[in-house]
């Protein structure tokens, strides 16, 4: 670990802890959602950017980890829908519901492994069709259309919900579900992007590349393609069932709708954004695409040609929309390397400066431009 | 009886608007190796520039003005952006087609607002009456002009130097550009023909039995991914079959809900994937379509 | 070891910034809690501050009801300047907050989250999944608010206030229309075209319970909000040989099965529900057909009423928005907007502007909106507010595009119906 | 045996000078320069991975089809520069690659392959005296004008290969091992046809392994080894030289020393992964 990313990893951790204790619950709101999308972008990113195998059907995955939840975790209520559950332990429920997402991925990759790029690609988009006509019609599970609260986590009697009848207040802030979801995201965001990178860095990471650059190559080397193509499409569906529960749990009601193409596009677009194949490129392109309208619909008086709700003009949600279809376009064309390699450029760049201020002699060695 | 021959011929005659859909997809696929997401925008602004021009040039000039302005939109994304798109993965490409339709999707449906706008066809809502089965004019005018266009379009593809220098292009690029192919041209073209077809669709799409115009249309667009899918990517016959097959296959399966609602209700929506899914488990690259290009 | 010694440095900095800083966070007032009766003896929450009251919309502008939700804040706009040119509600200025969900249920929490904790009340809120979605927050917030969304999920909770009729009222009451205007006769058969999902399901409720009563045989059609070409429909419909069809989809839904099944002969009387029609649709191809044999039920009335309330509406609408249309969203805002400040006067009477004063307040009232052509009462909230629907008629020449055909009435079978709560 | 000494560049025929070609990090070819002067035969000898495709990619200008580029030194036709060209522009300056493999269109019947040949000439009447004088030369074209090129024997398909790049009526031909897995016979017959379309006054070059039928065709050669050129001279010499007529000449063929070493990338599989 070098001296800076030390100093920057010690500058995020600072920020991570102290924000709950300064921002409001819809910026926290705001982070959750974007933590959570940085975890199913990871696990997209370890499909489509590190194995290219382009998947469109990414938001049924978390769909069926957040549904999972619910099921495993709700008591059965009797109503105007019955609805059905097996009431289990909370934190038993979500490491199901993680598991379940990675069956329903398991149950695919036949179909997976026997197609490849835009086939891959629009056959999974079939599942977002199939999944939604399924989650709406299997109310029992799901609750129909309305989808069915959830129950919120509970770890050792420690309740990640709102608790008006025992507030928890830390240093004179009263920490209610988001604030304590805060550190939960922080700790599954932080578990889902180191064991990706120990896989990308590892020998899967490698035998996956070469999957994705030159996968008759990698057949002849040895890498057995199709367990590989299979096992990445399983991890990277539990990726996406992690990410379907945090929704859930931040949410706190999961609706059907919410886990349709849109969701699935954006994904991928923030995979595309951040940088394809690494764990740093996800969690950019993750903050962006879900920060980027929160932003803009929170200052959209400050800002010029963004008009307020109900004016003639381009609002804010359009604003936000038309910006990440362009950063989609202008990344491809101009960034190669996603916002992470302009970040990369930019530490250099700052990096040689720095280095070059004291002992200017020496700014003429090279600099190995093509970090990682 | 009738109840089905109706249902048949409804069916058909989407499913050759698919079909023109379809077709679109599989030449831009054919000539860079693109799945186009953005074909959704494509329809939409053919059919807005009907919609906005019919009243002051009359429908037929509307019509053509329509084609040509998808057709140069078409043009437009390959040259600014597909062409300098310096990928090796054509899943980044097809993400880009994606980061396109979401930036004029959004522009168009902002123009459009929350009118349900007229394409002002001189079909109105006129039916044909068949003994007792009825069959709207425009379904029938849909059917024709599909079928005219789609046969010229095969017959361009056999016999022009565009169709020869496309399919060589399709199956083998390289070679082909030693043959002298400007594959900068062959791309472009193959988007702007892409872009007249699928103004053509949304005219069909957007008259009688629909009321108009509306932000909803590029909906439809997605329902032309399973027909290409189905029939094969690369092949041209297979768009047409596979756009038959979703258009009848939705039809009959909206028309018989009653009788198939053990299988859930709204299945009409589904049933294109689920054909997809089934046709794709047997034959990986479809019906029509050829298998290293799956490989892609 | 360079992740042991960092981790260390992390906690041991993260600490150091705990300790320095938490106690000057704003956060670190304990939030939320209710603030002492101000200088005039009112005593308030959020939302109310000595001189604004702030009042919520969660509305969709950009997406599929994006006419809709812009005729319903306009509307409340044009409703809250009426009255802050009065003087206000209880010495202070009506505020409104807006924020568009373009119908996503994401962006809608995340709305609710942002505004929730800044205003009084919801002067409106877009889509039962978007309501349903924040529901256990209204709840615990006491948020007093207005739905635009008629589905009986949405019964049942003691803030949120679903205006008029549900939809399952308005089907049971078509049919009863369709029996006694209609001729429709034990042993028919009549369709039902509806959307999946809250809307759709609620509708069916009531026409099933109806269909039951009368003896009548109820054809099923259940469709997707993306489906756009009914002919498939139509021949499901016209094989079952149905004398009558009630509607509870879209408009272009509408446009679409009345268009197709009069193209096609089928020549029989549609009743939709409120949301099944807009008058955007007359100028197109299936215009004609929408003013041959199609009515639907609205539990308030039309804006095209004779109503002088209404009418003056209309007039001032149009000073204030010469270029938009008018439809039904500008008088069901209208109207919401006036339920919430008769809720914050009569708070302010009681001297309580809190959130649960308000809802309280609003909750004392039995007989509200006289001059909206329907009375409703608030006093009960596990059933709808009234079981009276208006007939109304598309009409081109029609103020809002609608005429009312039939005054509101209560049908004998809504007597008998038990309304499914949740 | 001398080491090969270009004079200065003419304005007739090919000439390349101080070429060099790197794929992405990995330079293929370097200092390569050579002379193929108007109306002769010349070949480029080499073992598998010496350079001799990348050499053609240079030339015509498909390189970036694989990902490569020209680093340094130029290539020039007549009085007009290659190096750097558009493939299609070098296809109207007149010369014309026909690609290793017989990469005929395999979907298309032959009558269209000879169509596609011509799409790089404007002229309708030269195409048609061109096609007139295509199936002179192959008259088993004109007999399976309407059979699908895929389903060709090896030689016909190398007929059709050469056929159709003959349709772009070229000053100049690129030959990528033409006689690559035929039959003794049927490679003589190439080689006869190369010898008859370089008398009517086609310039040839050609790249072979088969160095036994390109020195008896060519006037002049060069040996291509691990990206340079370590030999050349007139054809006729080299033939008698002791080491290409060990290495290239000999029996133990090192062509399939070079398939056990591991040096063969799985060419025809991976075209399209790479284009």
């Amino acid at each position: 670990m070098s001296r800076s990313t030390l100093l920057w990893s010690i500058a995020l951790a600072a920020a991570a802890v102290v924000i709950p204790f300064y921002l409001d619950a819809s910026w926290l709101q705001d982070g959750l959602f974007a933590m959570a999308a940085a975890i199913g972008a990871i696990g997209l990113n370890l499909l489509t950017g590190a194995t290219g195998q382009l998947s469109m059907g990414h938001a049924f995955f978390l769909a069926v980890g957040a549904f999972g939840y619910v099921y495993f975790a709700s008591l059965p209520e009797e109503g105007a829908h019955s609805l059905g559950g097996l009431g289990l332990p909370t934190p038993v429920a979500a490491v199901l519901a993680v598991l379940l997402a990675g069956v329903a991925g398991g149950l695919f990759s036949p179909i997976a492994a026997r197609l490849k790029g835009a086939y891959l690609g629009i056959a999974t988009l079939a599942l977002i069709f199939i999944g939604q006509f399924a989650m709406s019609n299997a109310t029992p599970v799901t609750g129909g259309h309305n989808g069915r609260p959830v129950p919120p986590l509970e770890v050792f009697g420690f309740v990640f919900a709102d608790t008006p009848d025992a507030p928890l207040v830390i240093a004179g802030v009263p920490f209610g579900a988001l604030e304590r979801l805060w550190f939960l995201g922080i700790v599954l965001l932080l578990g889902a992007g180191l064991f990706a990178r120990g896989v990308l860095r590892g020998r899967p990471g490698r035998a996956m590349n070469t999957i994705r650059d030159h996968e008759i190559a990698a057949g002849v080397m040895g890498v057995p393609v199709a367990r590989y193509r299979a096992g990445v499409f399983v991890l990277s569906s539990m990726y996406g069932g992690l990410a379907g529960v945090l929704i859930a749990l931040v949410f706190q009601q999961t609706v059907p709708d919410y886990f349709g193409l849109l969701l699935a596009l954006s994904y991928l677009a923030m995979i595309i954004i951040g940088g394809l194949g690494s764990v740093a490129g996800a969690v950019i392109g993750a903050v962006f695409v879900s920060m980027l309208p929160r932003l803009l619909t929170r200052y959209s008086d400050a800002l010029p040609l963004i008009v307020q709700p109900g004016q003639e003009g381009v609002g804010a949600a359009e604003a936000a929309q038309i910006l990440y279809g362009l950063a989609v376009v202008v990344v491809v064309l101009f960034l190669p390397g996603g916002l992470l390699g302009l970040v990369n450029q930019l530490r250099l760049r700052i990096n040689r400066r720095v280095a070059s201020a004291p002992a200017a002699k020496h700014s003429l060695t090279p600099t190995p431009e093509t970090r990682n | 009886m009738i109840t089905f021959i109706e249902l048949l011929v409804n069916g058909i005659s989407i499913g050759a608007v698919y079909a023109l859909i379809a077709l679109g997809f599989v030449v831009i696929f054919k000539a860079t190796e693109v799945v186009n997401f953005a074909h959704a925008s494509l329809l939409l602004v053919g059919g807005f520039i009907i919609a906005k021009t019919h009243e002051a040039l009359g429908f037929w000039a509307a019509l053509l003005l329509g084609l040509a302005g998808a057709a140069v939109l078409g043009a437009l994304i390959e040259f600014l952006v597909i062409r300098r798109a310096n990928v090796v993965n054509h899943s980044v490409l097809a993400i880009v087609t994606i980061g396109v339709d979401i930036v004029l999707t959004t522009e168009l449906t902002r123009q459009i607002g929350t009118e349900v706008l007229a394409l002002g066809d001189p079909w109105g809502s006129e039916v044909l009456h068949l003994g007792a089965i009825n069959i709207p004019l425009a379904r029938i005018a849909a059917l024709l002009a599909a079928s005219a266009v789609i046969a010229a379009f095969l017959l361009a593809f056999k016999y022009t130097n565009w169709g020869v220098a496309m399919r060589a292009t399709a199956e083998d690029a390289e070679t082909a550009a030693l043959m002298g192919v400007r594959r900068g041209r062959v791309s472009m073209g193959a988007w702007a023909v892409a872009g007249a077809l699928a103004a053509l669709a949304a005219l069909f799409m957007c008259i009688f039995p629909t009321p108009g115009l509306d932000r909803t249309v590029t909906a439809t667009a997605m329902k032309a991914f399973p027909a290409a899918i189905l029939g094969g990517l690369d092949s041209t016959t297979g768009a047409l079959a596979g756009g038959l097959i979703i258009g009848v296959t939705e039809s009959l399966v909206g028309g018989y809900q009653g009788e198939l609602v053990f299988l859930g209700r709204g299945l009409g929506d589904v049933a294109p994937f689920l054909v997809m899914i089934i046709v794709l488990l047997i034959r990986p690259a479809g019906l029509f379509g050829t298998r290293e290009l799956a490989r892609v | 070891m360079a992740i042991s010694r960092t981790s260390r440095r992390i906690a041991a900095l993260a600490l150091l910034a705990l300790a320095a800083t938490a106690c000057a966070s704003e956060k670190a007032t304990g939030g939320g809690a209710e603030a002492p009766a101000s200088g005039d003896g009112v005593k308030t929450g959020p939302g109310v501050t000595a001189g604004t009251i702030s009042i919520g919309m969660m509305t969709d502008l950009t997406g599929p009801y994006a006419s809709f939700g812009k005729s319903l804040t306009n509307a409340q706009q044009l409703y809250f300047e009426q009255v802050n040119a009065a003087g206000g509600v209880c010495g202070r200025k009506l505020e409104a907050v807006v924020r568009d969900h373009g119908y996503d249920v994401q962006k809608a929490v995340a709305a609710y989250t942002e505004i929730g904790p800044k205003v009084v009340a919801m002067a409106h809120v877009v889509g039962s999944p978007m309501v349903n979605a924040v529901k256990q927050r209204i709840e615990a917030d006491k948020m007093l608010t207005i739905p635009q969304a008629w589905a009986t999920s949405l019964l049942g909770s003691e803030p949120i206030q679903v205006t008029a009729t549900t939809y399952d009222i308005d089907m049971i009451n078509a049919v009863d229309f369709l029996a006694k205007e209609k001729g429709v006769k034990s042993g028919d058969k009549i369709g039902h075209l509806y959307f999946e999902g809250d809307y759709g399901e609620s509708a069916l409720n009531g026409s099933k319970f109806a269909a039951e009563k009368l003896g009548l045989e109820l054809v099923e059609q259940k469709i997707k909000a993306t489906d756009q070409d009914m002919t498939a429909q139509v021949a499901a419909f016209k094989k079952a040989g149905v004398k009558a069809v009630l509607v509870s989809v879209g408009p272009r839904q509408t446009a679409s099965l009345v268009g197709v099944s009069l193209a096609g002969g089928m020549d029989i009387p549609f009743v939709g529900s409120n949301s099944a029609y807009s008058p955007q649709l007359l100028p197109t191809p299936a215009g004609p057909a929408l003013l041959k044999d199609f009515y639907y039920m609205t539990g308030g009335a039309p804006i095209g009423s004779d109503l002088p309330a209404l009418k003056k509406l209309a007039d001032d609408y149009k000073a204030k928005y010469p270029k938009d249309a008018i439809d039904s969203g500008v008088s069901a805002g209208y109207t919401a907007a006036g339920i919430v400040v008769d809720a914050l006067k009569k708070a302010c009477e009681s001297k309580d502007l809190t959130r649960a004063g308000v809802v309280t307040a609003h909750r004392s009232q039995n007989a509200w909106g006289q001059e909206y052509g329907g009375t409703m009462d608030f006093t009960v909230f596990d059933k709808p507010a009234s079981l009276r629907s208006y007939v109304a008629k598309p009409d081109k020449d029609a103020l809002g595009g609608a005429v009312v055909f039939k005054d509101a009435s209560e049908s004998d079978l809504v007597k008998e119906y038990q309304v499914p709560v949740g | 045996m001398n080491v090969h000494d270009p004079g200065p560049p003419g304005d007739s025929g090919l000439t390349v000078r101080d070429l060099a070609v790197s794929y992405g990090p990995v330079t293929a070819l370097r200092g390569i320069s050579l002379d193929v002067p108007r109306g002769s035969v010349v070949t480029v000898l080499g073992g598998n991975g010496a350079g001799k495709s990348t050499l053609l990619r240079a030339i015509s200008g498909t390189l970036r089809f694989h990902r490569g580029g020209i680093t340094a030194g130029e290539i020039g036709f007549d009085r007009a520069r290659l190096s750097g060209a558009a493939t299609s522009a070098v296809v109207s300056h007149g010369v014309v690659q026909v690609p290793e493999g017989r990469k005929v269109f395999a979907r298309m019947t032959v009558e269209e392959n000879l169509r596609a040949g011509a799409l790089g000439a404007r002229d309708r009447r030269a195409a048609a005296e061109a096609r007139e004088r295509v199936l002179t030369l192959f008259p088993v074209l004109a007999e399976r004008a309407r059979q699908r090129a895929g389903l060709l024997s090896g030689g016909e398909q190398q007929m059709l290969a050469i056929g159709r790049a003959l349709m772009a009526r070229p000053k100049m031909l690129l030959l990528d091992e033409p006689t690559l897995g035929l039959a003794p016979m049927m490679a003589a017959r190439i080689a006869d046809t190369v010898r008859e379309i370089n008398s009517q006054g086609t310039t040839v070059l050609l790249v072979e392994q088969n160095a036994a039928m390109a020195l008896s065709l060519a006037s002049h050669a060069y040996v291509l080894e691990v990206g340079e050129i370590v030999l050349s001279g007139p054809a006729a010499e080299l033939a008698e030289s002791d080491e290409v007529r060990r290495r290239y000449l000999g029996i133990g063929d090192d062509r399939d020393e070079a398939l056990l070493s591991g040096a063969a990338p799985a060419r025809p599989a991976l075209t399209r992964w790479s284009a």
